[in-house]
């Protein structure tokens, strides 16, 4: 059990692992502006523009739709802040950081994850807009294709640790120690390189989860939904909408590279979070370039996509865990 | 999903951007012979009212006040079509390549030039301005009929001042109405 | 006893007039079933401007800067149409070298206006990276018109017997590289719409215009085209310096979104080709640029041209004076987006803006007098563009 | 500690009082109330104070044990039939006279289950409540409510039979005539004696458990209660699926007892927990297709009951592991499964509790069930709305909620048993109730009401009460499920399983532990949202409404559209299930002998498995 000085310091980790998630975030969101303005030849916003455009929206009026329903109107967002604020503290950056039995796993991660994505469904419905309840029903639409090929690659690494026996351990910071030392010659001991599907599907799902091309600006599609489910916020309450998915650029590029690029593993403190870093932006500029050189597609491709060819990379992978080989 | 071509044209503009940070530096060109602003020549225009006639979009305005004219471009209004450029008998509007426009002020937008005007001694109306009625003595000089030249030099000083309804009422007192100028010379 | 049953009522979505995905005025009435499109209903005329009633108090050359500004894009056509049927009505012959200029403008319009569309068709399935660099490429084009012209848009190159402004000497070598560049550009362009599976899979079979139904309702251009239909004005009827120039009308079977891309692409092509035959003709042909005008007698004419869109048809009526009597203008996207009824239903939310898009809709030139309500009052004010803009002023 | 036949007797003498009151409803009312709020402190004393493994020996042999699993039964049946007959005070003012006698008859025989140990008694006491809970069912005796109540009878009839036959077998087996053999039915001599170990021990303990298992119900034979529900007043559904489907499913869980004794194979189990996936998976992607706010909840019962199948059927494959490797590694795991899958139990009747009651609320103020029909209600009735929501967030597993407890610690005996395959569906379906929820609360509750309803009222205070109550309860074992694990769920375990690992040594209980820090961090986010809402003090949100109607895309005054015109439908998330559902949509024709048809089928599948010799 825990004392009272440990639930404390657990708190004060909160706020600073806090403030690492949210200046990554920033970094991370301004390369993203910037490289794929480069990219489509024009030249990018300055680097405090992701800060100032939610700056910005603070400073605007407040106001609540007439036909919305006020409690969740208000409620949506902070839902939506304080989830992924959970998701960032309980992924950990590198390296284990906390004491104590903390049973953070993967399954609360996924649910936390979902109700990140729940708070983005009832804000669509909650501000009495046609095209809010378009966009809330296609992030369900969404939810329920991404759910279970992220499910299935988030479970692989910690399954792999245990193969079937009850040593398993569903806790990330047991996956990234797993990852160390060396797998074929000098190639790490990624997950990455013993379950490229899986890697593959998870980032895929995470790609899509992050609001990118091919499939993830779906739900808020601007040219045929506007903003799908935030089309009636504005204000701070967008405001604060937009803080909680800066986030999106640690917390999905962080379990990404935990689970299966081996987070910051084999070096000394400072330098492992550092590794951890980079590693992490490159994931981002990965994520940058798909999303650039991709079409959107219509949501029933995203059910069949994700229900067959990231669903049949998950499962496979899944059935080499299981069997062994 | 082979989209090779695209993620190649995308690779390829990476260190090239075709946008400038316009409003923050210069344009990237301007190209000779853009049709911008039009903007009145202060040696040329005779203020003969020509483009206000012709302007396609009424753009191009004039205003007799007191002893002056002033003609005036309200250039939000203005489609640059260049159409007061082609009309103009003397060079005296033409489309400058100024395109930055933009003010905070309505008052602003506007491009004018002020003439002297000459009024009728007679009646006061307004004849035209003085630099029209110079040019117009200049070409009646250059031009006119050899036959009358001595007749139009000794009356023109008294039809100078003279509004064309006043000038009108003074030839049919002079007997040099235009009717019985032409009986005249029928005549003859 | 009861059956399980996956039904749903009827919904109604309302698509504009203010969408980002229609920047003009224009509104569909969907009914939709989940996400997909059951049946569609089609308003248009948000912004009727008046220009036919304001074209009865001008004169025959200043109506040439207000039909010019009909429709932005398609400027040139606008001005060709009406300079042509002006001409008609005054029994005036073009000088080649002015046959072979308007040519050249009319073609470089059709590839702006052609990668225009591809542009926005791209960022309408959400493809902003090939929206951005075809608009690039764009720029090369617009480069053109402008160093001819002085303006990107509106060229105000036509006029009643001929055109405003000659092409220098020297100016024809750097356009023929640009055009080379846009050749380039064209090719990549197709290359890279073609080739990818997402555009691939948001287009083909979308919107889908059947041969039968899109000549009951007379679509024209691109749109005809695509449905297999090989009718161009500048085939048809030939105007300006066409009857003289090699080039294929560019079909396509199927009459769905991916035909329709298939066919502007391709036209770039055939355009690039055309502007370089012109070119090529200006180096060697001479004369005068604008023959002279003398006056209007009583009489009517119609003229038509191969607007980008497709027929644009002018109809004048002289009463003898330097105002014309009646002028009359019909517009391709008069009968273009009426095939959208047939084409959006069956289709899902998500396609169709993709599928408006397709017949590459033209609100400005369909809709033609100011109408400002007052929500509070509920009243309609209509007026003249002159008064409202006086009202500005 | 009071006598389980007491408190029978109690309920069975207040069915008899209301039958001389016939006429007076509030004396109905009262006599009921007082039965059942006496049978619910009963049952709560004897959690107090009960000394383990007490058997009482009857009057009539009847066989009735006070222990941890019988009282967490006899709990979840008192404690949801005390509030259903508060609901129906008001819900069915229109009521037939009988109505009070057969709910405190069904309550009567449900508790009377509850306690039996012994198998006859329990399948006497599940005809009663089978026999009494049909009048219930055809209340109104409308065409509809009639064709349902006669249906569940014939199925339910046609179920008994394998149980009869199950236990005429072991009668057989025994060798024991005439009344004083029912002391063979009794669970511990079954456990000790040893009849059950040869083959027609275990064939006469699946017959009983694959009858028993319709009341559960399980994937193929769950076809009766979608239709029962719907034909049943809403605080009958509550009746059947809060308690009636866990109590006379009890049984089946009953037998799994012996099954962990009996059955140490483990394909048997990986079937066992393979039906459960499958009734999870199944239930909730025809619970999408679902119109009718009842129909939708009763398949989403159905699924659920998966989840609790899932979480036994881990428990028996980690005791088969057990015992085949004697690791003791696997108890804990299957204490882990065991206990998951009864708290997932208790969970199931507290949410499903609210669902239905908040049905019941919406149906009896609007008069209608159909989902597509209403909307925007959260304006007329914001408790019921509020209470649905988190009944809602809590069937689908939200964090801090009692769902999600249970529900992790299932997907974590699964993976700890090595079936992460079964885990990964559980997530799966998971999410697919959430969808499932979503689009109920988002259709009924929010958007804007199709102007037929603008004069709803709320529901009386009475029928949200109990809603209110069982939802205080979600949010309770949310936050502190330690209290129901230690307090309720694990003596229930450690009858089934004597050898299981206590919470606070398990670490597949280890969750509750950091669910009081994930509150805090959860409030922590909030509050900072909330401040960053507030930052800019003085301004006053703007009221003018026009200026705040909510974007159409500017067709909001034309008279071309109005605005409550422009309504997506509410079927947008099943659309791309769609050549699924009608695929499901062909196998349920409603017709019972189509119905007793798969029955048949699936119980020779199973049995010719355990023919073949495979479980």
């Amino acid at each position: 059990m825990q004392t009272v000085f440990d639930y404390l310091f657990i708190i004060a980790l909160y706020f600073a692992v806090i403030g690492l998630a949210f200046f990554f975030s920033w970094g991370a969101s301004w390369v993203f502006r910037k490289l794929s303005a480069r990219l489509q030849a024009r030249r990018g916003p300055p680097a405090y523009q992701p800060i100032a455009d939610i700056i910005k929206l603070f400073g605007k009026e407040r106001f609540t739709p007439a036909l919305s329903n006020k409690f969740l109107y208000i409620l949506s967002p902070l839902l939506a802040l304080s989830a992924i604020l959970i998701l960032s503290f309980m992924i950990p950056p590198g390296t284990p950081l906390w004491p104590g039995p903390l049973a953070f796993d993967l399954i609360v991660i996924l649910y936390f994850s979902v109700m990140f994505s729940l708070a983005f469904v009832i804000a669509g419905w909650a501000s009495g807009s046609t095209w809010g309840k378009i966009g809330a029903s296609r992030e369900v639409v969404m939810i329920l294709s991404v759910e279970l090929p992220l499910a299935i690659a988030l479970l692989i690494p910690s399954l792999a640790l245990a193969r079937g026996g009850f040593s398993f351990s569903l806790s990330i910071t047991d996956v990234i120690s797993a990852q160390q030392g060396t797998f074929i010659w000098i190639l790490p001991n990624w997950f990455l390189f013993r379950y490229p599907l899986a890697a593959i599907a998870l980032f895929l799902t995470l790609l899509t989860k992050s609001w990118m091309r091919p499939f993830g600006d779906i739900p808020e599609a601007e040219q045929e939904i506007f903003a799908g489910s935030l089309t009636e916020y504005g204000g701070p309450l967008l405001g604060i909408f937009e803080l909680a998915r800066l986030f999106r650029f640690y917390v999905f590029t962080a379990l990404f590279v935990d689970l299966y690029l081996g987070g910051g593993v084999g070096f000394v403190f400072p330098f492992d979070l550092l590794i951890f870093l980079a590693k992490c932006l490159v994931i981002v500029i990965l994520m940058t370039i798909v999303h650039v050189a991709s079409a959107r597609y219509r949501i029933s491709h995203v059910f069949k996509w994700f229900l067959t060819v990231c669903l049949a990379f998950a499962l496979f992978s899944l059935i080499r865990v299981l069997v062994g080989f | 999903m082979v989209k090779i071509t695209a993620i190649k044209e995308a690779l390829k503009a990476l260190f090239k951007p075709a946008t400038t940070k316009y409003p923050h530096g210069p344009p990237s060109h301007v190209p000779p012979g853009l049709r911008g602003l039009p903007q009145f020549s202060d040696e040329n225009c005779i203020g003969c009212g020509a483009c206000v006639v012709c302007c396609s979009a009424n753009a191009i305005s004039m205003k007799d006040e007191g002893d002056t004219r002033t003609l005036s471009i309200f250039y939000p209004r203005c489609v640059f079509c260049g159409r007061c450029e082609d009309i103009c008998p003397e060079d005296g509007i033409s489309l400058t390549e100024q395109f930055e426009l933009a003010t905070t002020d309505k008052k602003n937008a506007e491009v004018t030039i002020v003439f002297k005007l000459v009024r009728c001694s007679q009646c006061g109306d307004v004849i035209s301005t003085r630099k029209h009625l110079d040019k117009i003595k200049e070409r009646i000089m250059t031009n006119v009929d050899a036959t009358v030249k001595e007749e139009v030099v000794r009356d023109l000083p008294k039809y100078e001042t003279l509004c064309g309804e006043c000038r009108r009422k003074l030839s049919y007192e002079l007997n040099t109405h235009t009717q019985k100028y032409y009986a005249r010379r029928w005549e003859s | 006893m009861q059956i399980d049953k996956v039904t749903a009522p009827e919904y109604v979505v309302p698509l504009g007039p203010f969408h980002p995905a229609l920047l003009e005025g224009e509104y569909f009435k969907l009914k939709v079933e989940g996400e997909k499109v059951l049946d569609v209903d089609l308003k248009l005329g948000y912004n009727y401007r008046g220009i036919m009633k304001l074209a009865e108090s001008r004169s025959y050359h200043q109506n040439i800067y207000l039909f010019e500004r009909v429709c932005g894009i398609c400027s040139a056509a606008h001005t060709t149409a009406y300079t042509q049927t002006a001409e008609m009505l005054g029994g005036i012959e073009l000088p080649d070298r002015a046959r072979y200029i308007r040519t050249l403008i009319a073609e470089l319009e059709r590839i702006h206006s052609h990668l225009l569309w591809a542009g926005v068709g791209m960022e309408l399935i959400g493809f902003k990276t090939l929206f951005m660099l075809i608009w690039r490429d764009r720029e090369h084009v617009l480069d053109v018109l402008e160093a001819i012209s002085g303006n990107r848009q509106h060229y105000a190159m036509n006029t009643i017997g001929g055109v405003r402004k000659d092409i220098d000497k020297d100016m024809i070598p750097k356009i023929e590289e640009k055009l080379k560049l846009l050749h380039k550009a064209t090719e990549t362009a197709t290359k890279a719409v073609l080739e990818d599976g997402g555009i691939r899979a948001r287009t083909k079979g979308i919107g889908t215009l059947d041969k039968e139904i899109a000549r009951k309702i007379c679509v024209v251009g691109p749109v005809a085209r695509a449905t297999g239909m090989a009718i161009d004005v500048r085939k048809d009827d030939p105007y300006a310096a066409y009857d003289e120039i090699p080039f294929d009308i560019i079909t396509a079977e199927g009459g769905d979104i991916l035909s329709m891309a298939i066919v502007r692409l391709g036209e770039l092509v055939e355009s690039v080709k055309i502007s370089q035959f012109c070119l090529d003709k200006l180096k060697t042909v001479g004369g005068p640029i604008r023959a002279e005008v003398k006056e209007f007698p009583t009489g009517e004419a119609v003229g038509r041209v191969e607007a980008p869109r497709g027929e644009l048809m002018y109809y004048l009526v002289s009463n003898g004076t330097n105002i014309p009597e009646r002028a009359r203008v019909r517009t391709p996207s008069y009968l273009n987006d009426y095939a959208l009824l047939f084409m959006l239903p069956g289709e899902s939310l998500a396609d169709v803006p993709i599928t408006v898009a397709s017949v590459d809709p033209c609100m400005a030139c369909t809709d033609r007098m100011c109408s400002v309500t007052d929500h509070r009052i509920q009243i309609h004010k209509t007026g003249t563009l002159r008064d409202l803009s006086k009202s500005f002023r | 500690m009071i006598d389980p036949a007491i408190i029978i007797i109690v309920l069975y003498l207040a069915a008899a009082l209301t039958l001389i009151g016939l006429r007076v409803k509030r004396a109905n009312d009262v006599i009921s109330i007082l039965a059942t709020g006496f049978a619910l402190l009963a049952v709560i004393l004897n959690f107090l104070l009960f000394p383990p493994w007490i058997s009482l020996p009857g009057i009539l042999g009847l066989d009735f044990t006070v222990n941890g699993y019988t009282n967490l039964i006899a709990l979840i049946a008192t404690f949801i039939g005390f509030l259903v007959v508060m609901y129906s005070i008001r819900y069915i003012e229109h009521r037939k006279s009988s109505y009070s006698v057969f709910v405190l008859l069904t309550m009567g025989s449900l508790v009377g289950m509850a306690y039996s140990w012994n198998l006859f008694w329990v399948f006497v006491f599940a005809e009663l409540a089978t026999i009494t809970s049909t009048f219930l069912i055809a209340h109104h005796f409308k065409t509809t409510s009639l064709e349902g109540g006669i249906k569940y009878l014939i199925i339910q009839f046609f179920a008994s039979i394998f149980v009869i036959v199950g236990l005429g077998l072991i009668y057989q087996e025994a060798q024991v005539f005439g009344y004083a053999g029912i002391g063979v039915f009794s669970i511990e001599f079954l456990l000790t004696s040893g009849i059950l170990t040869g083959f027609i021990g275990k064939l006469s303990l699946f017959l009983i458990f694959l009858g028993f298992l319709v009341k559960v119900p399980s994937f193929p034979i769950h076809t009766w209660l979608p239709d029962a529900s719907t034909a049943a007043p809403a605080s009958i559904s509550t009746l059947l699926h809060a308690m009636m489907i866990k109590v006379a499913g009890m049984p089946a869980f009953l037998i799994l007892l012996l099954f962990y004794s009996f059955f140490i194979s483990v394909t048997f189990w990986v079937v066992i927990c393979s039906l459960g996936v499958l009734t999870m998976l199944v239930c909730v992607i025809i619970a999408f297709a679902q119109d009718d706010l009842k129909r939708l909840l009763a398949f989403d019962s159905v699924s659920q009951m998966g989840y609790v199948i899932l979480g036994l059927g881990i428990g028996g494959l980690a005791i088969t592991y057990y015992s085949l490797s004697a690791d003791s590694l696997w108890l804990v795991v299957a204490a882990g499964g065991i206990t998951a899958g009864l708290f997932h139990l208790l969970n199931h009747s507290l949410f499903k509790s609210v669902l239905f009651f908040s049905a019941g609320a919406i149906e009896h103020e609007t008069g209608t069930r159909d989902i597509n029909k209403l909307g925007g209600l959260l304006q007329a009735m914001p408790t019921t709305g509020y209470v649905m929501l988190i009944g809602s967030l809590a069937i689908a597993g939200v964090p801090l909620l009692n769902g999600f407890t249970s529900k992790w610690m299932i997907y974590n005996a699964c993976i700890a048993a090595g079936q992460p395959a079964f885990a990964l569906i559980a997530i799966f379906t998971s999410a697919l109730t959430f969808a499932v929820f979503l689009r109920l609360l988002c259709s009924v509750f929010l958007g804007q009401a199709p102007g037929t309803y603008d004069k709803v009222h709320p529901a009386p205070k009475i029928m949200v009460v109990p809603s209110l109550i069982l939802a205080a309860g979600c949010i309770l074992f949310g936050f502190l499920p330690q209290i129901a694990l230690v307090l309720l769920i694990f003596p229930a375990t450690v009858v089934l399983l004597p050898t299981a690992i206590p919470p606070p040594m398990n670490p597949l209980f280890w969750v509750s532990l950091d669910l009081f820090l994930l509150a805090t961090l959860l409030f922590i986010g909030l509050i900072v949202g909330y401040v960053l809402y507030r930052i800019k003090g003085g301004a006053q949100p703007i009221k003018a409404d026009e200026k705040t109607m909510p974007f159409t895309g500017g067709a909001l005054k034309d008279p071309y559209l109005k605005v409550d015109e422009a309504r997506p439908a509410s079927t947008v998330f099943s659309h791309p299930f769609k050549p699924l559902l009608n695929g499901f949509r062909r196998t349920h024709t409603g017709l019972v002998n189509f119905y007793i048809v798969w029955f048949v089928l699936f119980a020779l599948l199973l049995l010719s498995l355990l023919f073949v010799g495979w479980i």
